[in-house]
């Protein structure tokens, strides 16, 4: 009969997610016979989270694809939907792997670290003081990726990264963290913001402090909210994955999974639909495709897509 | 005179906040500069403007927890306004704003005083409300700079005489506060009120129609700080401003508004705010990290509290003469 | 007849609180430059007519009329708008305010834009504060004053509206001689400007000093009502209590026996210093001071409320440590206080609970509540007490004052102690009751208990003492016994005047 | 005094003629209702499994509620009971690193629970501090100082055994959190209403002057009951860290004003004074029951929360607007 794949975001209401749920429908819609429950706390908490997935587990769906607030806080709550016959992914935020059969990356973690700090060296020729704004300190893949870009640091000379500051995925807490930033780094060239909400606040104080073109507002943007700082330049490139293409990939992940079509291990290698297969690495995950950057010269024509 | 002012709690509150400006300025001198503190009063603005209206609430031995999901409110339906009318211009936003707070303030002031609800229980349920009724009007989608016009999100950073219009809300509040509480027969009545509802009815004031009119002030407050706010931040969503009330009712308690009515001012709840504030503002700047904050506000506050206890021990009646001449 | 019009006459009022009739069909008239005295017992509903008279109760039946109109007072203020202003017998002001501001609150000058002009009400209230002699400076908060500068505060804030009629309930209880002085001139004043004055007080040489007419209040109800010309002392005490007096008191043949307490070298900052006495078992001993004199204070440092600075306490010649009043209680010192309301009764739980509250460990075992048993121990106390009500499960809040006062008693006496403290015992109970409490303090020290009895009147202090000591300004000043035992000596040092 | 006295009898209404009439019972009447209600809404309702896991949503909450119920009924409140389970599960959580075994963990729970809660009485009774202020300082002070320790880092690594607390069961759908929770709301409910302690804590809410001079060491009793919130505060928050198996500084954040809820739909006065364990029973019943319900309904935690708060005025305005509409 009728098999229901979960959609477990972060807390509902995020732009992002919401178009991560229209990727869901439509893999369901592809799929056939297929309901997504769409649904998160209304914060970013764990706590929320579990209750969410308690109250699914108690529907019985067939399928549970989680974007964490908290990697470890909800992998009892996981097991025992495990224990209860239900497939369980994570998509975007991981969770620690007892607690999922397999987590989908957006992008590999290396490539977005790389990626978050050659935005903003591309527009620093004589290299200076970046800075990160974060979510949550507890957010995985933040930390993840935060811990990639330092890594690959020395490989920009001249790029000094002087603090790392949290948001919480907050507008006006990253607003305040973003001011700060400018206030105690007079000498800040860039803002790295890999979460949506980061980047938009920091553009927001960057413009409010009259520094457009001294600080550049760089990290994970979604193009339709982006569109103004481009435009007003207090943004010259961000980067994102299609967010539309990551839920349409959870879900048909989840599905390939629950209808014991695939199997979750290392090696295996899991269909995505329209956007092709993803092999998993030892810890059972995979990634699903690059970021891709957004300028000037091309926001326009996305801008109204997601 | 001078010496009633030294020892006043205000004075020794504004004497805490300017040692620690000295504290902070010898770890990072570019804080005190006076384009910063501007910044950090900006800053604090809204703080100020909620920390007014619950001193008010406060004062007649009342309490508002709602008022921050009632700022989150306004600030969410009138970037709804906007998004579906952005011709809608800035005056009638704000006037909307201040409305629709009031409504709210009102709907808390109503059930305590024709139903007697305990304060702390209306506005614990009318908080939970208020904020559900934002997921409701927004089914929980957020409203972004993008979406705002940009005269939506100008008003409150406009420049005037040097300083943002957020920044002179706050300060025309607080000089309009100041009147009220000191010159006018609703702000006297209001000091009666918590300071002994009792004799008030002895004097011919309605103790719950007092209480019910300080919450319509607080809940005013609130309507136009969730505009100013989201213009602000340029973003409206459920959870904005969340778990604020508690910082406002801190800053209130901070400045020695006393949590069982009758005592406090307006000065004292503005620096009770700024004190707060320049916490906020420095600690990231002076590099201490930013999770001490919460354990330093924490702090802050019941040394403040225990402080103004023993300021303010009284003193009790006198009856033998020699002790009375001494005393 | 010359007699002009009342200015304000209340007609067949009635006003009952839940439980209580506090006042049923009574009349009252007010005319313009007379002193209208109003006489009764504690509790005869004087204050009840003074509370309707100011907005502050509604009359459940009855009429108001001012000028012979039928009016209505919903709030104080609309009392105060129809020129009614009063001197409340407790004070009911603000003690973070300033002195200015409770005199002027509600109706403070305004200046521009209608705001409050401060400059203009200090002035204003410099002058009033002068004008009935008082040196307080009105920029002080109140809080900072003693009970008789409050009280003067009172009387300023009545006099600051432009009133037609000046209630005064009690005004010279908590002053001192020379204010009196002062308030009598005062009120001669306010006659010659044709003002209509209610005057309340338990003062007889008082009244027929400055009263034109009287009325007079018993239980609630109205009795008579004269010009004071045509009565003596005798027939207005008859009126008030309506039998004679002297039958009142118990007779009793007191045998004393050992000393049970002795206080010595007793200090404390404020309220009192060098308190020493003794009391034997079986003995009564009363305290008399005017309202204000310390006697609580030193009764609940006793109790341990409130800690002196030095002093020693020996219960049977045992030097005892109390810093609280459970160290009182095991000791055997227990205290019946005056304020029944707040201190001495938990109102809202029930009579049984209220009972066995401090001896809550002899009807529980080992912590563990015992109903039974609570019920025996509360029926064993409150049927010696003669206590009405409808259940030992009904809530004190729901007696009248004198079975309230009853059930305190009853709380004290199941802990079976040694020394019983008395404040007020009789204030505001009818006189059945009054009787009854008088008849069974009698009782208790023919079984051998120690009583100290703290009181404000003067016949009950005369009638149940065995030996009374006067307290001033916080010092015991006097002891009075034997033929010294009239209501002047005790007046006389009670005041602080020199000879009678 | 004279013979003939009146006869004055011990009750008038039997208990449970009273019993009937109180705020319990209209609360398990809407209890039932919403159970009914559920049981009709939702297919996935009436499964004994689905009921067990049901329960977890309140358990952790209504221990803390018992011990803040002692504490309104007497006229103080905690504020900071969400905080104090920040801080002992942090302390749990470093005491892990430490290679501290599961009866050490549990030790280090219990004792930091107390601690805190000593702090908050320590302010309140000794220097006299008003506790709802006192208590949104500790809130911050408390949780603060978790962050301080944690800051972007999280516990994990708790031994095997420790899960028990919060993910075992004791036999069959019975967890161990939901027998705990029974326990002690037995416990509770006998020290509120069978003992002298409860008899104290009523007198003390009622009239805490009177109290005082009823010989009852108030501010001792009041102490007690600060350490019992911070005891229970504790025990939730070994529940809540074995359930969550890991610890971040955010952990539990926003309970303090779902306990309340929950102990003021109980029925108890946050005035003080009056109230009873079965409300609060019964309420955390209601609120677990409104939240599972609405979530096998996949109606998002917000708007769950519009139906609590609502519940909450309207079960104190309705009676007032019924009593002030039949006197018109
Ligand atoms: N608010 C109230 N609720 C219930 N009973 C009341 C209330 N106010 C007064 N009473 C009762 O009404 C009666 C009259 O009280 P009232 O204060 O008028 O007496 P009084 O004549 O002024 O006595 P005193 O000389 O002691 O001042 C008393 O029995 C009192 O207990
Ligand atoms: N400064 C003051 N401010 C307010 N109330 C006061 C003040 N001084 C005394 N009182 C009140 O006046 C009353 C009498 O004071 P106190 O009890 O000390 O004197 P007392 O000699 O015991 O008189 P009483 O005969 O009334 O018992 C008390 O109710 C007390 O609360
Ligand atoms: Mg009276
Ligand atoms: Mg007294």
């Amino acid at each position: 009969d009728e098999m229901r794949v979960a959609l477990v975001v972060k807390a509902l209401g995020i732009g992002f997610f919401e178009a991560a749920a229209k990727g869901a429908e439509e893999a369901a819609a592809e799929l056939g016979n297929t309901e997504i429950i769409y649904t998160g706390p209304t914060d970013t908490t764990a706590e929320g989270q579990i209750e969410v997935i308690n109250a699914l587990i108690a529907q019985g769906v067939n399928a549970i694809a989680v974007s964490a607030n908290d990697a470890d806080a909800l992998v009892p709550a996981l097991k025992k939907a495990m224990d209860r016959g239900i497939t369980v992914i994570s998509w975007d935020s991981g969770v620690a792997p007892d607690g999922r059969m397999m987590h989908l990356n957006p992008s590999s973690t290396e490539l977005i670290g790389n990626t978050i700090i050659k935005l903003a060296a591309d527009h620093m020729p004589d290299g200076g003081d970046v800075a990160i704004l974060s979510a949550t300190a507890t957010a995985t893949n933040q930390n993840a990726w935060i811990e990639a870009a330092k890594a690959v640091l020395p490989n920009y000379p001249g790029i000094n990264l002087v603090a790392t500051v949290y948001g919480d995925d907050l507008s006006d807490k990253s607003y305040r963290e973003a001011e700060g930033l400018m206030a105690t780094y007079p000498d800040l060239k860039a803002i790295i913001a890999p979460t949506t909400v980061g980047i938009l606040a920091a553009c927001q104080a960057v413009t409010d402090a009259g520094k457009i073109g001294q600080v550049n507002v760089t990290g994970l943007g979604l193009p339709s909210e982006m569109a103004g700082c481009v435009e007003s330049g207090a943004t010259e490139s961000f980067a994102i994955w299609n967010p539309i293409d990551l839920g349409y990939a959870a879900t048909y992940i989840a599905h390939e999974l629950a209808s014991g079509n695939a199997k979750a291990e290392p090696g295996a290698s899991i269909s995505m639909g329209r956007i092709g297969s993803v092999t998993l690495d030892d810890t059972n995950t995979g990634a699903m495709s690059d970021p891709f950057t957004y300028d000037a010269s091309n926001i326009e024509q996305f801008k109204s897509i997601f | 005179m001078m010496k009633r002012l030294a020892t006043s709690r205000e004075a020794i509150l504004f004497g805490a906040i300017l040692v620690l400006l000295a504290l902070i300025a010898t770890r990072f001198p570019a804080f005190v500069a006076p384009s910063n503190l501007a910044g950090v009063f900006n800053d604090t603005s809204p703080l100020i403007l909620l920390a007014l209206g619950q001193m008010v609430v406060i004062l007649t031995k009342c309490i508002d927890l709602s008022v921050a999901a009632n700022l989150a409110l306004t600030g969410m339906v009138v970037a709804m306004i906007n998004v579906a009318a952005p011709g809608v211009p800035v005056p009638v936003i704000v006037t909307v704003a201040v409305l629709l707070g009031t409504l709210m303030g009102a709907f808390n002031g109503l059930l305590v005083w024709l139903l007697s609800i305990p304060p702390i229980v209306v506005t614990l349920g009318t908080m939970t409300i208020y904020r559900g009724i934002i997921f409701l009007l927004s089914e929980g989608k957020w409203v972004n700079a993008h979406e705002m016009s940009p005269a939506f999100k100008a008003f409150p950073r406009t420049q005037f005489l040097g300083l943002p219009v957020l920044s002179w809300v706050a300060i025309v509040a607080v000089i309009a506060f100041y009147v009220l509480m000191t010159r006018t027969t609703l702000g006297r009545a209001i000091y009666a009120v918590g300071g002994n509802p009792h004799a008030a009815v002895y004097t011919g004031i309605n103790v719950g129609r007092t209480q019910f009119w300080a919450y319509t002030i607080s809940g005013a407050l609130a309507g136009l700080t969730g505009y100013l706010w989201v213009s602000r931040y340029a973003v409206a969503y459920v959870d904005i401003a969340g778990g604020f009330e508690l910082t406002v009712v801190a800053a209130c308690v901070i400045g020695g508004i006393s949590i069982v009515g009758g005592v406090g001012t307006v000065i004292g709840a503005l620096l009770g705010a700024l004190f707060l504030g320049v916490i906020n503002n420095a600690l990231p700047v002076i590099d201490i990290s930013p999770f001490w904050q919460m354990a330093i506000s924490g702090a802050a506050i019941i040394v403040a509290i225990a402080f103004n206890a023993q300021a303010s021990k009284t003193k009790g009646r006198v009856i033998l003469k020699s002790a009375e001449h001494a005393a | 007849m010359t007699e002009p019009a009342p200015i304000l006459a209340l007609d067949g009022i009635t006003k009952t609180f839940p439980g209580v009739k506090a006042l049923s069909d009574v009349s009252l008239s007010l005319f313009p430059g007379q002193v209208t005295a109003l006489v009764g017992e504690n509790g005869a509903g004087k204050s009840t007519v003074v509370k309707i008279l100011t907005g502050i109760y509604q009359p459940t039946e009855g009429r108001i009329l001012v000028d012979g109109a039928e009016t209505r007072f919903p709030t104080a203020q609309a009392a105060a708008d129809a020129g009614i202003t009063a001197i409340h017998q407790e004070t009911v002001l603000f003690d973070e305010l300033s002195v200015a501001e409770n005199i002027f609150l509600g109706h403070a000058p305004r200046g521009r834009f209608g705001l409050i002009d401060w400059p203009e009400l200090m002035r204003k209230a410099r002058a009033l504060l002068d004008e009935i002699g008082a040196e307080i400076d009105p920029s002080h908060k109140l809080k900072d004053l003693g009970i008789a500068n409050k009280h003067l505060v009172a009387i300023a804030r009545a006099l600051s509206i432009d009133a037609r009629v000046v209630i005064m309930d009690e005004p010279t209880a908590a002053l001192s001689h020379k204010e009196i002085q002062e308030l009598y001139a005062l009120v001669e004043q306010l006659k010659a400007q044709g003002k209509a004055i209610l005057f309340i007080s338990h003062k007889f040489d008082e009244i027929f000093r400055i009263a034109d007419n009287f009325t007079v209040f018993r239980d609630g109800q109205f009795v008579g009502e004269g010009k004071i010309a045509d009565v003596t002392n005798d027939t207005l005490v008859k009126m008030m209590v309506g039998r004679d007096v002297s039958h009142v008191f118990p007779d009793r043949t007191p045998v004393f026996g050992d000393t049970v307490l002795e206080v010595s070298g007793y200090d404390h900052p404020t309220e009192f210093a060098d308190i020493a006495f003794s009391l034997k078992k079986g003995e009564i001993l009363g305290f008399y001071g005017l309202v204000g004199a310390g006697r609580s204070e030193l009764m609940q440092a006793l109790f341990g409320i409130t800690r002196p600075t030095r002093g020693e306490i020996r219960i049977d010649g045992q030097t005892t440590l109390i810093h609280s009043p459970a160290d009182a209680v095991a000791a055997g010192i227990v205290y019946v206080p005056e304020d029944r309301g707040k201190q001495g009764a938990i109102t809202a739980l029930p009579i049984f609970q209220n009972v066995t509250l401090p001896s809550i460990s002899r009807t529980s075992r080992r912590g563990f509540l015992r109903l039974a048993e609570e019920f025996k121990l509360a029926r064993e106390y409150t049927e010696r007490l003669d206590l009405r009500a409808a259940s030992l499960d009904t809530n004190v809040e729901n007696l009248s004052g004198g079975n309230q006062q009853k059930v305190v008693i009853a709380k004290w006496l199941a802990t079976r102690p040694k020394v019983i403290i008395l404040d007020e015992p009789t204030k505001g109970i009818d006189i059945g009751s009054k009787a009854a409490v008088h008849e069974f303090m009698a009782e208790l020290a023919a079984e051998g208990l120690a009583v100290i009895m703290v009181s404000s009147e003067i016949p009950e202090v005369l009638g149940m003492s065995d030996r009374i000591l006067v307290m001033r300004e916080g010092r015991i000043v006097a002891e009075v016994s034997g033929d010294d035992r009239t209501p002047e000596t005790l007046v006389r040092h009670a005041a602080g005047i020199s000879e009678g | 005094m004279n013979s003939t006295s009146h006869f004055v009898p011990d009750r008038l209404q039997s208990p449970l003629a009273r019993r009937l009439k109180s705020w319990e019972t209209l609360l398990l009447g809407v209890a039932v209702a919403i159970f009914i209600a559920n049981s009709f809404a939702s297919p996935y309702f009436l499964n004994a499994w689905n009921l067990s896991d049901a329960t977890f949503n309140f358990t952790e909450k209504a221990m803390i509620a018992f011990a803040m119920a002692l504490l309104i009924i007497s006229g103080e409140i905690d504020l900071s009971v969400a905080s104090i389970i920040a801080l002992a599960s942090t302390a749990m959580g470093a005491a892990v690193q430490l290679g501290v075994g599961t009866p050490g963990l549990v030790a280090i729970g219990l004792g930091v629970g107390l601690a805190a809660g000593a702090f908050n009485g320590f302010l309140v009774t000794r220097l006299g501090l008003p506790s709802i202020v006192v208590t949104i300082g500790t809130m911050s002070l408390f949780r603060g100082i978790a962050f301080i320790v944690l800051g972007d880092q999280a516990y994990r690594g708790y031994p095997e055994s420790f899960a028990y607390f919060g993910q075992g069961y004791v036999w069959w759908v019975l967890s161990f959190e939901l027998v705990l929770f029974a326990v002690l709301a037995v416990i509770y409910g006998i020290v509120l209403h069978k003992t002298n302690f409860g008899r104290a804590i009523y007198a003390i809410g009622n009239n805490p002057t009177g109290a005082v001079f009823s010989g009852i060491r108030v501010q001792r009793v009041k102490f007690t009951l600060f350490l019992l919130t911070g005891l229970m505060s504790g025990i939730a928050a070994i529940c809540l860290t074995s359930r969550l198996g890991s610890t971040r500084p955010s952990i539990a954040v926003g309970w303090e004003l779902e306990v309340v809820t929950m102990v003021v739909l109980g029925g108890v006065s946050i005035l003080g004074g009056s109230g009873s364990i079965p409300g609060v029973v019964i309420a955390a019943f209601v609120m677990g029951l409104v939240t599972f319900g609405l979530g096998l309904l996949n109606v998002p935690g917000i708007v769950m929360s519009i139906f609590i708060g609502a519940m909450l005025i309207a079960v104190i305005a309705l009676p007032r607007l019924w009593t002030m509409w039949r006197r018109h």
